[in-house]
């Protein structure tokens, strides 16, 4: 079943059709990659499946329902979320406040009772801290917990927000360019990461990435994309082959 | 050409860069490879005088660059493409690459110089009237090298060029680091792409928390079991 | 300090801000008598001390002055606020805590209400009002007037609801025009004006803002009298040519030979390098007619110097004798005066009545 | 016996345990002060004012400092309060003789109003952005100052509302200070709070984790205008007299100072520098026309030198001093060892 | 309608006087993002400068030596502030040098009142002031200056931003202050440069306020300071068109409220406008709404 159905999708910035036409299904527990030339429009897809901007044409729908036009909050409610090209943390707050705030919606204790500090916001804030503390295991990140986001280095900052992004209990994750900016040890680190969440949180992962080590060694399926068009799709081992993404991305 | 003696610098209490030595001479490529916070960019920073050091000296061409303001460093031949690229967003492309010919007078020779940009960067060229702010990543990068060399550098320095670059580009662009050296301009690179910049650089050094702890021909360290483990893996 | 020798009058107005220039006027006033009758003697063979507050012209601010008067500073009596609206916020405290109080310059007719010890040198905004529409109407037959009012300012409304009042009746004719306390632009007002065909323009305001009013109305080619109340004393310094002809109540004359009012026209002139305005002259007055309360009562009792102050009967004043009535409000005669050739001219007097 | 102790132990070293104990003996110590008259009425009342600037300081500090806009009318909030507290506090005194009752009803009336005027305000402003929002909360500010003096037949205009119950006791300001101070503490440290502050920090991010970014950026506003309508209600029945230039545009930025200098999104921070700010002014007196002169560069000095205000983003513990202290003790034994050695 | 129309004239005459202002707010914010209060102040000074070179002198200066000496001194002044109160902040967070602004703009108040005292200067105009008459209605000559400078100013600028080097550096600069000095350019002489003819032209605001309302005082820049500021958002904060727009709107609407309906909405008015407009048009009339790429 698709977690993530993509149909006829396009964007135009001026004169400018950033996106044009693009088709994807993700199924479930699936890790699909996302990869083309610099500018291809890789981000703003992201950009459109999290309601960050509107489409022209097209529709996107998470679990049979339509998010086109739904606010970006409301699109993790249905369960996407994501990680930016340029880390966004909450930068003074700490490692554990940061994957509490992505918890938010999973609490259920309302404005009196965090001013009566009820038995229920004490339950609640004690599972939140629970949860966080067990995604932070994950991620190797524990010992930072009370750490300002901002004081981590930068892999571990990545490594945050992917945990953030998961604390939203999300079925489709979509990770761009998680590698960036690490070296090839950091990156080898990363990619058994990500194999560990696909696994151990079973959910459906879209993954922009240049590093082609990972995105080779890790995808289940790729879609190619340049000039916002899909120009190939297939099992890594053919996408590694085909001409067109040799010419237009991978080269010689 | 460029001799950084005992350099250190602190931010605040943290002490960032621990007594570093190295040299850059020539005509060569030099490359810095480091994990994420050893201290590269912040080297980089101290040559051009963005930030101020605590002790040491930094030399280029026989002169203390303290003697010089930030902004005078361009001016001696020194270009610096920042980490994180720092193109102006507001600006167009076209805007930006100006910029980086901002003290030049030489209108003829400024024309000549974007024409060459725009050969070597054919994207950027197409995207000439964009507000650099909405180009894609990649594009940016693009911009922020092709904007240091409107500057005709002696030396240029390179924050992490290759960070977001597709394959194709990542290739590309260190064909052109190395034609850009052939040209005659001298280079320090700051990569964390250690296998790519060791096989075009000269001389190498290898920078932990703060401190160089391993240094030599480029080739050499290519084949160091050490290097090899850290930064190049398999 | 409760130092035992002096003898210590609280004052409270705007010092600094927007409204600086009133309250300066008034500490100037105020230190110049003390100085003088420190040089003559003193109050009951001691020195006076005048001490003055910024009030910045807001009421919270008044209230901190006034309170670290009473408690830090421990004056015998107060002389101000400035501003009827810091008056009335003082004025309750001041009852229950039985300090005599003389504003110099309070024009509000609360502030003396249902308080035995507040009285005030200066005459309520009615008195001013109506006698302003009074000769308006009886010397100048205005039957159609403008009166243009700080809505900003509680003495400027005052004036000129009593002037309305009186119009309407008289049955006379008048369109209110209002401006705010930060307004520099009146040319709107003023052409409006212009185009209404009017008799007169009763302007209530304080000299900065007939000044720049007059200058308007002069640029624009105005060509009706202005008429104002005692917060025109002063217009001669600086706007002798755009005031010229215009008419003011007030409660002397500059030019009045009266020695009192020379040689605190020239003293004021030597302190401070500038002409005294009503208010500084009122504040003179007040701080002189508390001495002499004091005097008459022979002790700093505050019973005492209410008392005193009720029966007193002060002559020589700059601003016209004062003698309380009931209320605290002064029975004084009120001078007309026309602006021409920069000098004040006594246009009318009208005698003292009790309201 | 012995596991009683610990028990013991334990309350009395419980974090907050100490810190109510020391808002009680805080309490108790100025109490203590007032009724033996060793505190004066003057210096009494300016204990008043800097609670009111504290519940004002410590409100706007939800807007400003924890969700971080730019917020330049706050004493609008503060006037509606202000004037709706004096007019409840006017019709009901006939009926409630309890000065405590009389300020708890019209307190709540006062917070009501201001909370329904945040809420007016916050729905279309929130659209805007940093100094945009800024402009705009000073627009309302001055909109509010103006419709108080123009609606004179309700406020009696410039001349002042007097007549308003003089009911403002230090008890009650200091007891309604803590409630508050307390409340807005929680509240940031719970999931709202929390959600608040993410958008402080990255508001596509915070966006993008599920927090709806319109929702509580407003509750923060009609948070902080409810508060502001409480301090507005002590306010009113400190001087017993109101006039609408007390709630002008300087207002506003005398309480935007107060939580910039304190540190933004610190509650200690705004505390503190209410004390400040409050009894600076007073202590220049003195020195006459040279006081705003001084308080200006004190004002400017204070943020060369320290920008993120005086204590940052942090807040002050008590528990901690106890912590501190101990490390202090080591270090100094260490030393002193060392001396010896 | 002839009504009208002199009401009009009166609304073109102040609204050019705050667009002149306006520009060197809009210019000063533009570049350091700071919403500069001590701009109000450095109007006021200018007035005070003004005053002392054309009454005070033993001797005539012509009156074009009056403004640009005067607009000179604010220019060293400005430079002067933001090299003692904001140069120290540029990496702090915006809200504390928001603070010394404001720090800034009571001390220059309170140093004036204290060296000028409290009473008001009173300006004579300094140029010939019988009014011209254009289709049968006097205006003022003062108005058409204002107006025709206000304009002038507004295309020089534009001009100057757009296509001069310096204007580019500036533009840099309030982009990005790093990536400026990468490019050779000296980053506190470019905001001093700004600051310098943001604060000439406040002066020059300053002086033609004074002698159309005839007086000087120490805060007189307070509240045309404001609305200066308010005509930038208007238009659009950052747009010199837009500053000189805002301006000549708020000027007429003002002009108009007082005329038409009362003086006492006018504040009313043109703060709701304000905040209609903005809700429309979230970054002023002429402001280009940049959202930020993710
Ligand atoms: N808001 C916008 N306005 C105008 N053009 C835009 C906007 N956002 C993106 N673009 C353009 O759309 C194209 C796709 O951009 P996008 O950021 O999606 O690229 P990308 O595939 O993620 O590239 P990279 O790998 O370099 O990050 C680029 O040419 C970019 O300039
Ligand atoms: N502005 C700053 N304030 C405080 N610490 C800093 C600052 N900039 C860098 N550091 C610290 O200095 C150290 C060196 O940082 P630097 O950015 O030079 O590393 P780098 O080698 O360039 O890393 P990367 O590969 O991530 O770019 C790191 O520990 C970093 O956390
Ligand atoms: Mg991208
Ligand atoms: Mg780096």
């Amino acid at each position: 079943m698709a977690v993530l159905e993509v149909k006829h999708l396009s964007i135009q910035f001026g004169g400018l059709r950033a996106v044009d036409d693009f088709n994807l299904e993700v199924d479930h527990n699936e890790l699909v990659g996302l990869i083309g030339p610099n500018g291809a429009g890789k981000t703003t897809i992201f950009n459109l499946l999290t309601g960050v901007y509107l489409p022209t044409e097209g529709s996107i729908h998470l679990n049979n329902v339509s998010t086109v036009g739904k606010r970006p909050s409301d699109i993790v409610l249905l369960g996407s979320s994501r990680t930016f090209q340029n880390i966004r943390l909450f930068k003074n707050m700490t490692v554990q406040d940061n994957i509490k705030v992505a918890y938010h919606n999973r609490m259920d204790y309302n404005i009196f009772s965090s001013i009566f500090k009820t038995k229920k916001y004490k339950i609640e804030e004690a599972r939140a801290n629970e949860i966080a503390r067990e995604l932070l295991e994950v991620f190797d990140l524990l010992e930072f917990e009370q750490h300002l986001a901002k004081n981590l280095p930068y892999g571990k900052q990545r490594k945050l927000e992917i945990a953030r992004a998961l604390a939203t209990n999300p079925q489709i994750l979509l990770l761009d360019e998680p590698a960036a900016g690490m070296n090839p040890q950091e990156t080898e680190e990363l990619m058994a990461t990500i194999k560990l969440i696909k696994n151990q949180f079973n959910v459906s992962i879209l993954l922009i990435e240049h590093d082609m080590k990972l995105v080779m060694g890790i995808c289940e399926r790729i879609v190619v994309i340049d000039y916002g068009k899909i120009i190939a799709k297939g099992q890594p081992k053919a996408i590694r082959e085909n001409k067109n993404v040799i010419k237009a991305y991978l080269g010689e | 050409m460029l001799k950084v003696t005992n350099l250190h610098v602190h931010y605040g209490v943290i002490h960032a860069i621990k007594g570093v030595n190295f040299e850059v001479n020539e005509g060569d490529i030099v490359t810095l490879i480091g994990s994420n916070g050893a201290g590269k960019t912040t080297i980089l920073k101290a040559i051009s005088q963005l930030i101020d050091k605590s002790d040491g000296d930094i030399t280029f061409l026989d002169k203390s660059l303290s003697q010089y303001k930030p902004h005078e460093v361009v001016r001696i031949g020194v270009s610096h493409v920042p980490e994180g690229r720092h193109v102006f967003p507001g600006l167009t492309v076209l805007e930006n690459l100006e910029m980086g010919a901002y003290y030049r007078n030489d209108k003829v020779a400024i024309k000549q110089d974007l024409q060459k940009v725009f050969v070597r960067f054919p994207r950027l060229e197409e995207r000439k009237h964009q507000v650099a702010g909405t180009l894609s990543g990649g594009e940016q990068q693009m911009l922020a090298i092709g904007r240091a060399l409107m500057n005709h550098p002696k030396i240029l320095l390179l924050d992490e060029p290759s960070m977001g670059l597709a394959p194709i580009l990542v290739k590309e662009i260190f064909n052109i680091i190395q034609e850009i050296n052939q040209s005659g301009t001298t280079i320090l690179l700051v990569e964390q792409n250690a296998n790519q910049a060791l096989q075009i650089s000269d001389k190498a050094y290898v920078l932990e928390t703060g401190q160089i702890t391993l240094s030599g021909l480029s080739k050499e360290l290519l084949n160091n079991d050490k290097v090899k483990a850290a930064y190049l893996s398999a | 300090g409760s130092n035992d020798n002096t003898v210590r009058l609280g004052v409270i107005g705007p010092l600094t801000g927007e409204y600086s220039l009133y309250g300066v006027a008034v500490e100037n006033g105020a230190k110049l008598a003390a100085k003088e009758i420190n040089a003559a003697g003193g109050i009951l063979d001691k020195d006076v001390e005048v001490i003055a507050y910024d009030s910045k012209g807001d009421s919270t601010e008044g209230v901190n002055a006034y309170n670290r008067l009473r408690d830090q500073d421990e004056i015998h009596a107060l002389i101000g606020g400035t501003f009827s609206g810091v008056t009335l916020a003082i004025k309750d405290l001041a009852v229950q805590d039985n300090i005599p109080v003389l504003t110099p310059t309070a024009t509000n007719p609360d502030v003396t209400l249902d308080a035995a010890n507040v009285f005030r040198a200066c005459y309520t905004d009615s008195y001013q009002g109506s006698t302003a529409a009074v000769f308006a109407a009886d010397e100048l037959d205005v039957t159609n007037a403008a009166v243009m009012y700080n809505r900003d300012d509680p003495y400027s409304e005052g004036l000129a609801d009593a002037f309305m009042a009186e119009f309407d009746a008289r049955s006379l004719d008048y369109t209110a025009f209002e401006f705010g306390a930060q307004d520099d632009d009146y040319s709107a007002l003023l052409t409006n004006i212009q185009s209404g065909g009017y008799d007169a323009v009763f302007l209530p305001a304080y000299v900065a803002e007939v000044g720049a009013v007059l200058t308007q109305a002069d640029a624009q080619g105005l060509d009706v009298p202005f008429i104002g109340g005692d917060g025109w004393d002063g217009i001669e310094a600086d706007y002798a040519s755009v005031a010229d002809g215009f008419y003011f109540v007030n409660h002397y004359a500059k030019t009045d030979e009266a020695a009192v009012v020379q040689d605190f026209v020239a003293n004021y002139t030597e302190e401070y390098g500038e002409a005294p305005n009503a208010l500084a002259a009122l504040a003179y007055d007040a701080v002189y007619a508390m001495a002499e309360a004091m005097e008459n009562a022979g002790s700093l009792d505050p019973d005492d110097i209410t008392a005193a102050l009720s029966a007193l009967e002060f002559t020589n004043a700059v601003t016209g004798s004062i003698k309380f009535d009931a209320n605290g409000d002064p029975i004084k005669s009120i001078t007309i005066i026309q602006v021409v050739d920069g000098l004040h001219e006594v246009y009318a007097k009208v005698a003292a009545t009790e309201e | 016996m012995k596991l009683k102790l610990t028990q013991l132990k334990n309350t009395l070293l419980d974090p907050r345990f100490i810190n109510y104990t020391i808002i009680v003996t805080i309490f108790l110590t100025m109490f203590l002060l007032i009724q033996t008259n060793a505190v004066n009425r003057y210096i009494y009342n300016l204990l008043i004012m800097v609670l009111i600037m504290i519940v004002m300081s410590t409100s706007l500090n939800i807007a400003t400092g924890f969700l971080g806009e730019l917020v330049l009318g706050h004493a609008g909030f503060m006037g509606i309060g202000a004037y709706t507290a004096a007019i409840l506090g006017i019709a009901l005194r006939p009926y409630i003789a309890t000065d405590l009752l009389l300020f708890g009803a019209s307190a709540t009336g006062a917070m009501i109003l201001a909370g329904i005027a945040g809420l007016l305000v916050g729905t279309p402003a929130l659209r805007l952005r940093g100094d945009y929002l800024g402009i705009m909360t000073l627009g309302f500010g001055e909109i509010v100052r103006n419709l108080i003096t123009n609606l004179s037949s309700i406020t009696n205009g410039a001349q002042g509302l007097s007549g308003i119950p003089r009911i403002m006791t230090f008890s009650i300001a200091f007891w309604t200070t803590v409630m508050i101070v307390t409340i807005i503490f929680l509240f940031m440290n719970s999931r709202h709070g929390r959600a608040i502050l993410s958008i402080r920090e990255d508001e596509i991010a915070s966006e993008s984790v599920g927090i709806n970014i319109t929702r509580y950026k407003l509750l923060a506003f009609v948070l902080a205008s409810m508060f502001a309508g409480i301090g507005g209600a002590m306010f009113a029945f400190k001087d017993g007299f109101l006039a609408p230039n007390s709630f002008n545009f300087l207002k506003s930025v005398e309480i935007f100072v107060i939580v910039v200098l304190g540190g933004m999104g610190s509650l200690s921070g705004s505390i503190i520098s209410s004390i400040v700010l409050v009894f600076l002014p007073e202590y220049l007196r003195d020195f006459n026309q040279y006081r705003y002169l001084l308080y200006s560069s004190v004002l400017i000095i204070i943020m060369l030198y320290r920008p993120q205000g005086l204590m940052g983003t942090k807040e002050f513990d008590f528990t901690k001093i106890k912590a501190k202290l101990t490390t202090l003790v080591t270090t100094i034994k260490k030393r002193l060892k060392k001396g010896r050695e | 309608m002839e009504l009208f129309i002199r009401q009009l004239i009166n609304g073109l005459n102040t609204g050019s006087i705050y667009a002149l202002v306006a520009i060197g707010y809009t210019m000063v914010y533009g570049i350091i993002k700071l919403i500069n209060f001590a701009h109000g102040e450095i109007m006021m000074f200018g007035a005070y400068f003004a005053f002392l070179l054309a009454f005070t002198l033993s001797f005539n200066l012509p009156f074009l030596l009056v403004i640009v000496l005067s607009m000179s001194f604010a220019a060293i002044l400005g430079v002067l502030i933001e090299r003692v109160a904001y140069k120290k902040l540029r990496q702090a967070p915006r809200i504390s040098a928001l603070i010394t602004a404001i720090g800034m703009s009571l001390f220059l108040q309170h140093l004036a009142q204290l060296i000028f005292g409290s009473t008001p200067y009173v300006m004579k105009p300094l140029i010939d002031t019988t009014p011209v008459v254009l289709f049968n209605f006097a205006i003022p000559k003062l108005t058409l200056l204002t107006i025709g400078l206000s304009i002038l100013f507004m295309l020089l600028l534009s001009f100057f931003v757009l296509k001069t080097k310096p204007g580019k550096a500036m533009r840099a600069v309030s982009q990005d202050k790093e990536a400026a000095i990468l490019m050779g350019i000296n980053v506190d002489n470019v905001i001093s440069m700004t600051f310098a003819i943001g604060s000439a032209l406040g002066a020059l605001g300053g002086i033609f306020y004074a002698m159309t309302y005839s007086q000087i005082y120490p805060t007189m820049g307070v509240l045309p300071g404001l609305k200066a500021f308010i005509a930038a958002v208007f238009g659009g904060i950052g747009s010199i068109g837009g500053a000189m727009l805002g301006g000549y709107l708020i000027g007429i609407i003002e002009t108009m409220t007082k005329a038409y309906i009362s003086s006492k909405w006018v504040d009313v008015i043109v703060f709701g406008l304000l905040i209609v407009i903005l809700l429309f048009k979230p970054s002023g009339i002429l402001g280009k709404n940049t959202k930020e790429k993710v």
